[in-house]
């Protein structure tokens, strides 16, 4: 037999047995402490013992299946349920795997929840330090450290949320050479074609405007350009002369 | 004041609020209104605007905090531009989540019993996610820790309120022999 | 695509973008429309938007940037919406103790950088609350003032040392497969 389940796919012993009960398709109301303690066994033979770390979870276990066999095995085992207040243990580990599964059967509902707000998107908000008028000194008596780490965990969130990639691009510093370059490039892209003045400004950076205008005037003393209107207000064309 | 003039600016308050969002007690704070009327009008905004033709983005109500949100069906235009934190989440902080949140307020060693592995590392971690927090301490020997879920918690699961968690299969409370183990416990074990 | 879900995405996509706003450019990359398509969906959108009934906010054009505002005439209200009164700490308060807290002795500019705003009002707010000081100058040109927490802080937040805040490892890191095997599991599962 070959375990292709690795104990790192496993939440703990609780969600190794339900797996293996599963797996044997046992209900789990009657449940076979033997079978399922020798399938439990088999799992635990195959750990790497340098994960003891791991383990010691697993081997708590162990003990406890291996031990509620052996009584199990022991001819005077109804003796032991005389004492009313002890809980049989077999009991006892199906009360707790049907505890456990109940939050196990949930799991994926709530992983769609969280990943359906993933696909949710929100804005950081406007930013209005300066209107603040805090016009007492007291400090607020409700503060809780949950407040802290709440305010930074947003701060992370919004750190990669608020910038679009785009602005940050246009946020290089570029020279008018540069700029007149790239407006070359771009006549030649368009060759014989009226480029709308408007269509070079299209960043949204006050530096980039006025560089843009200082090329294009660049370009049109140099004479590599000229300007058309038709009218009053009407748009503004570019092209190149040839 | 004019009916659609505190609508509009509960409006103007929810956009510059983004993702902090707004309170019925802050709303109502600050137009002076009752709860119950805050709370009429902003049933009504969540009306008005989730209810229109051209609509980019809705109210949302997470764990009673109003905010603005863009919807699910459109998220990849988004993606292209911003960039996302992916904050995933492993099955193992998922699982001490719905503990913590089925049973809150509990301590670390209930969460421990019914998980049936240590989880102190995995708390420290969501409390420093900002997904619990200490919610009070427990009057045993000790005064451990009480652990609640948060707001942050109830908006990572668009959760309005905590009733909206998917139902518990209840079992029957006093597990007595004659009784439960006659009962078939029907659905399969389903694992992953 | 359809018209009007066109005329959402946009939306929404002027939504996210906040203060910083869209140009047409950017609008017709992301939907892959000429940029006469994309001008002809915005003429729409401002329309549309700016004609409705209860409007919180408009969409105006500064500069070939499109961009949300709320409109001056509720000015007030936004300004009664920031306005602390005693019970409570801004959001933006928070964060900046926050990165002074982690950050410990920190000059206004370093916490701006971090922020990616302008702290100057708020420092010297913090400061008048006493929950930051002044602990030092920092040995660079200008010697600028280096700010620290004080023991008022730690009272606001019942916190007995700046240990007992989450790293910020934990709070950055993602939550992994195996995170619960960090810590040993030390009690025994108690048998209640």
């Amino acid at each position: 037999m070959s375990y292709e389940v690795i104990l790192d796919d496993f939440q703990g012993p609780l969600d190794l047995l339900l797996h293996l009960i599963k797996e044997k398709e046992m209900d789990l109301e009657t449940l076979e402490v033997s079978e399922i303690t020798d399938q439990y066994l088999a799992y635990i033979n195959q750990m790497d013992p340098n994960q003891l770390e791991i383990m010691s979870e697993y081997l708590v276990m162990a003990t406890q299946l291996i031990e509620m066999k052996s009584k199990m095995l022991l001819p005077n085992e109804k003796v032991e349920l005389e004492d009313e207040y002890k809980e049989d243990p077999r009991e006892q580990l199906i009360r707790r795997l049907i505890e456990y599964k109940k939050y196990k059967d949930i799991l994926e509902d709530m992983r769609e929840s969280y990943d359906y707000r993933h696909t949710l998107y929100t804005k950081a908000p406007a930013i209005m330090d300066e209107y603040v008028v805090d016009t007492t000194n007291l400090i607020p008596d409700n503060l809780e450290v949950y407040d802290l780490i709440r305010a930074m965990q947003k701060m992370f969130q919004r750190k990669s949320l608020t910038t679009p990639l785009e602005s940050k691009i246009a946020r290089v510093e570029i020279s008018i050479e540069e700029r007149s370059d790239q407006i070359r490039q771009y006549f030649k892209r368009h060759h014989h074609q009226k480029i709308r003045f408007d269509d070079l400004f299209d960043e949204p950076t006050t530096s980039y405007f006025v560089i843009t205008f200082l090329s294009i005037l660049t370009l049109v003393n140099k004479r590599e350009i000229e300007i058309e209107q038709s009218g009053n207000f009407e748009d503004i064309f570019l092209k190149e002369r040839e | 004041m004019e009916h659609n003039e505190i609508l509009s600016i509960i409006e103007g308050m929810l956009f510059l609020s983004g993702d902090e969002g707004l309170t019925i007690k802050q709303i109502s704070s600050i137009l002076e209104l009752s709860k119950k009327e805050a709370t009429i009008y902003m049933d009504e905004l969540v009306q008005t605007i989730n209810e229109r033709t051209i609509k980019g983005f809705e109210l949302v109500n997470f764990g009673g905090v109003f905010k603005f949100v863009t919807l699910s069906k459109h998220h990849e235009y988004y993606q292209k531009m911003i960039e996302q934190n992916e904050n995933t989440l492993s099955n193992a902080a998922l699982e001490t989540l719905a503990i913590i949140a089925y049973n809150q307020p509990i301590t670390r060693v209930s969460v421990e019993e019914i998980r049936g592995v240590g989880c102190d590392a995995m708390i420290r971690k969501l409390v420093a996610k900002a997904l619990i927090k200490e919610v009070g301490r427990e009057d045993t020997p000790g005064k451990p820790i009480l652990y609640g879920v948060t707001e942050e918690f109830m908006d990572a699961f668009s959760l309005a309120s905590l009733d909206e968690l998917p139902q518990l299969k209840e079992m029957k409370e006093d597990f007595d022999q004659d009784d439960i183990f006659n009962t078939k416990y029907t659905e399969d074990i389903d694992e992953e």
